[in-house]
């Protein structure tokens, strides 16, 4: 394991924290780490910020991503990593439909040519916005409180994608699922970065598997090619046990 | 070009390679996965009658090339698993169901769920070291295991392998205690642990784990040896396997057929159809034309 | 600047840091070179009664850094002995003299000579995984352990050191029978073996041997974890160590001092002015100031 | 361990024999190989050829070296290695003296301005004397049965020693201990070839050690300074048990 030390830290939304670290080592946008609190836990992270420093943008659902967002700088973490693949990055226009903390292994994308449509349930969730120019964002809710009423999928429709060598696309598996369906309607050239229960992240343990596919190793970012026919992909998945449930998304 | 397949126990094989139990098993469509990788026939994770979710994260600390786990025997329980051994048996080569329980009455049941949901073989998990109650605490007692054993063997009829620990004093009398078996799997995991000298805190949420890859082969060199010398019966080696060389070294030693587990980290899914492809070669330069030649050469 | 020196059963170190039986150690003139290069306290190779020249070569495979051996326990016999520790006490720094034997009173008339010898320890070695009537097959008998050890307690007054095997099924029942001893000292080799493919045979003449070095660690640090939280004793913790990390971990396992051994073949002699410059700077930025407060701190 | 076949084999005289083999590996002069005949045992032995082919040149003592002499073209054994520190080679003028198969791992040494003192106990033993112009080389046998009668250190008093820049050398202890006494009085720069009892190879097993140096790790090859002084140099060793015994020299 790594020792880290938090540098900075910076509040994104409600229980959304960004943590700045120092670490020397090459990483691609969209790999991730996975990060231990020992007695706590161990849970993976895409890091928001590649370069100098680097970050994690945590979002609080249990026990060790809370205490994450609760950390303060000059605590420590421990991390291993990186892992994945990471996006395959094309020259020229590119858009990023981000889902809540989903963001967050989008944004080291964000170059002058980037759009971006943030979306969350409520604005509160909102992260991420103040890093585009207004008119390169397009932001859409759940409950409508903020930008378009209605998920990023129906977004899609008003906007002319065509316009786009590539889009890069992370959030919760239901949106990817929509997202992914519009886009191949519209023939569009999209990688999908997933995320699915992770307990190894080294490809060995099958908790993260999507029809027979690794998200922590052949993942997280896929191909629109890819998981199109994937008999897993928005369908059904494995849980901390290994047992299978259902989507239910058709 | 040489003749790969061979056959264990009866189940014939097209390669002797198959997917050693607990990596990437848990799901069908991975071992679908596996199996079009190259895989002769996948070993499930150890399945259980209850469902468990096993110890939570850290699982697991890369030791170079090795790895120590504590997974914790996490799986659906049985009644949820048929599905998977469903999917999974699309690909029309032999799946093994791996069971683990504390007496045997519990694994009959099992191995018998399995039997219906139509696995070729079934596969006693003696062996994990990281899960009181299970596993070891069962394979290192030799009534236990002769109870295990015999009760299954009378109420199913595919083939059972016993996996054994390396953790006891005496394999051979654990070996012979599970003789009804129709063949051995040799290792499992290696009781080991890593702490983090600056977080000042064992890695593993359980503490103690299994050591697993490169670091444990020669061990398992030296059981499979050992136990082909001295019992003479049909047995699987598993341990390390990295390279074809890994693979032909277990055979000479005695075994039958190999499964591969912590060499998917550091080669990926495609090590099956690397490992086999460069056997052929071996075997073409060597002069061996059968695995059935090369099984216990080595042993004096 | 941190303070390296420790103690082990009364025994002054200047560092925790000693060189393991069996390596570089069955010559005097070596064993002051092994001291001169920085290392805090020697084990001598273990010595019998007798003269034995041990196996034929080949006694040794590399495998990667880690090494399989089986030399055999030669050794000069005790009465020939007494030069080499002579030469060896020349450095000022303590010579632990390492024996092994078949019975308890073999085991006493050793650890007497060795005491008069000059010896400022006695280790005993209960563990030895290749040599038929010694070693494991004494160490595995907890009965025999504890007569060793307590016969020979009541002969000598130099501190007696138990070497234990990780070749059994519970370490901690052989380490109860032996806890007359002032220390113990874990771990010797695991049993392994290594078949040369080509060659279509085992390496080593005696076909088995003790695999050592970092493919061990992992095993050795749950052993002085695991002995440590059940016992309490004081252990010097051997097995695999090449780093200060390595070294850092089994203090932090529960060992108050450490052995090196394999890593003299990867690092050289130098290794132990190495190690220890790195742990003092680990110490210091860590906010350790003494060895004691390292000791066992990772134990939950 | 690595798979060689005898390619050639030459006979250099009673009981020696160069095998010659493939070997693509970088080797420098002085190093030596560990050699196994399964079942029969392994034994050190230099490289008497380091280029393509490579050779070693055995003599026959006991049984794995005698089956190396009788070992036939196609035949195979296995090695390790190469070991140790190999000779330092300064430009300019050298003189190799070889006692016995000692020449051997002095032969890949020799160059255009290299003389050599070759000695035996009696003539038939003599090896290599066909690698070196007439000019070049000096003779010495124990029994006078050719060239000067007498030991390699007796037919330094002859010879004008301080025309060379460095002497290397090689054979049996004793004459290596003698040559040594001789060098030093004459304060010629020189390197000697030690071989002792070896069992590992790898600087782990004590069996090699003189005066706190392994031969197989920090040798075979010492230089002057290093063996002047040094305890046991000439004066005892350990068997193969471990027993020290005296070779009362002096
Ligand atoms: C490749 C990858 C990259 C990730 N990157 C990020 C990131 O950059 N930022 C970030 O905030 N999170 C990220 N996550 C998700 C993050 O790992 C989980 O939120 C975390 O594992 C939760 O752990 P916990 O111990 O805090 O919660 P737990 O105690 O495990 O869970 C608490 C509750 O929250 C639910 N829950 C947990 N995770 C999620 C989720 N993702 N969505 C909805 N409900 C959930 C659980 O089902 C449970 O009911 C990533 C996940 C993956 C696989
Ligand atoms: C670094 C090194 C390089 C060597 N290079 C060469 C080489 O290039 N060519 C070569 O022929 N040999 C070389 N030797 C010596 C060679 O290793 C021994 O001759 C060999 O070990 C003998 O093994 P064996 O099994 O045949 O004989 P054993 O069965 O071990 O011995 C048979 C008998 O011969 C005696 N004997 C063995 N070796 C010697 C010896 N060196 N001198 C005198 N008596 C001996 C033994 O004491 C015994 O009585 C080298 C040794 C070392 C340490
Ligand atoms: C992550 C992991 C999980 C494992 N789970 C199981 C299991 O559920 N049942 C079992 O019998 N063996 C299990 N094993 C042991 C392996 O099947 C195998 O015996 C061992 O890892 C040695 O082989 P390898 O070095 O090729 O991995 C597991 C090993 C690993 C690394
Ligand atoms: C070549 C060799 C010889 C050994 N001989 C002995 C011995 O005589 N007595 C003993 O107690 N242990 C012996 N050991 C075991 C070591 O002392 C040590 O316990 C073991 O090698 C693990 O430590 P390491 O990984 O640092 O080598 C030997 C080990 C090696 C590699
Ligand atoms: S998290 Fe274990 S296989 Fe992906
Ligand atoms: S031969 Fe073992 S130390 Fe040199």
């Amino acid at each position: 394991m790594i020792k880290i030390v938090a540098e900075k830290v910076r509040d994104e939304a409600k229980n959304v924290r960004t943590i700045f670290f120092r670490w020397d080592q090459e990483v691609r946008a969209g790999q991730f780490i996975m990060v231990w609190l020992p007695g706590l836990g161990e849970i993976p992270m895409s890091l928001s910020y590649i370069g100098t420093p680097k970050a994690i943008t945590v979002k609080a659902y249990g026990s060790v991503s809370q205490a994450l967002v609760d950390m303060q700088p000059g605590q420590e973490f421990y991390i291993r990593g990186p892992y994945g693949n990471g996006f395959q990055i094309d020259p020229g226009r590119k858009l990023l439909i981000g889902g809540g903390s989903g963001m967050a292994s989008l944004l080291p994308i964000a170059d002058s040519e980037t759009d971006a449509i943030i979306s969350a349930k409520t604005k509160d969730e909102l992260i991420f916005t103040d890093r585009f120019p207004e008119n390169r964002i397009f932001i859409a809710t759940d409950d409508g409180s903020a930008g378009f009423h209605g998920f990023p999928h129906e977004l899609l429709d008003k906007l002319d994608v065509s316009v786009y060598r590539k889009i890069y696309v992370c959030g919760p598996e239901p949106m990817l699922y929509r997202v992914m369906q519009k886009l191949s309607d519209l023939n569009a050239s999209a990688e999908f970065s997933l995320e699915r229960t992770m307990k190894c992240g080294i490809g060995i343990c099958d908790s993260c598997s999507v029809g027979g596919l690794q998200v922590c190793k052949q993942g997280p970012v896929f191909t629109i090619e890819q998981l199109r026919g994937n008999p897993e992909f928005g369908i059904s998945r494995t849980t901390y046990s290994g047992k299978r449930v259902f989507l239910n998304m058709k | 070009m040489a003749d790969l397949s061979t056959s264990v126990a009866g189940i014939r094989l097209e390669n002797p390679l198959m997917l050693a139990s607990g990596i990437l098993d848990e799901n069908g469509y991975t071992m679908l996965d596996v199996i079009a990788n190259g895989a002769a026939a996948v070993v499930t994770k150890s399945i259980g009658l209850e469902e468990r979710n096993g110890y939570s994260a850290p699982i697991i600390v890369e030791y170079g090339d090795s790895l120590i786990n504590a997974v914790g025997l996490s799986n659906p329980g049985i009644d949820n698993f048929a599905d998977e051994i469903r999917i999974a048996k699309k690909a029309g080569r032999p799946v093994i169901g791996s069971i683990f329980a504390s007496d045997a009455e519990s694994f009959t049941k099992l191995g018998m769920k399995m039997q219906e949901y139509g696995c070729d073989a079934v596969e006693l998990n003696l062996s994990c070291p990281h899960v009181k109650g299970f596993g070891l605490e069962v394979g290192s007692d030799p009534d236990l295991v002769e109870e295990i054993v015999t009760e299954l063997k009378s109420k199913i009829k595919v083939p059972v392998f016993a996996k054994l620990s390396p953790n006891v004093s005496d394999m051979i009398e654990i070996a012979k205690a599970a003789e009804k078996a129709d063949a051995y799997v040799l290792i499992n995991t290696v009781k080991a642990m890593k702490i983090d000298i600056r977080a000042r805190s064992p890695i593993l949420t359980n503490v103690y784990g299994g050591l697993s890859g490169p670091a444990i082969k020669p061990v398992g060199i030296r059981y499979v040896y050992e136990v082909k010398k001295e019992t003479g019966k049909e047995i699987i080696g598993v341990g390390g396997i990295t390279t074809y060389e890994d693979a032909i070294e277990y055979i000479m030693a005695g075994a039958s057929a190999v499964q591969i587990g912590t060499a998917l980290y550091t080669k990926g899914k495609s090590i099956f159809r690397d490992v086999a492809s460069k056997m052929n070669t071996f075997m073409d330069d060597e002069g061996f034309s059968r695995i059935q030649d090369m099984v216990g050469v080595a042993i004096r």
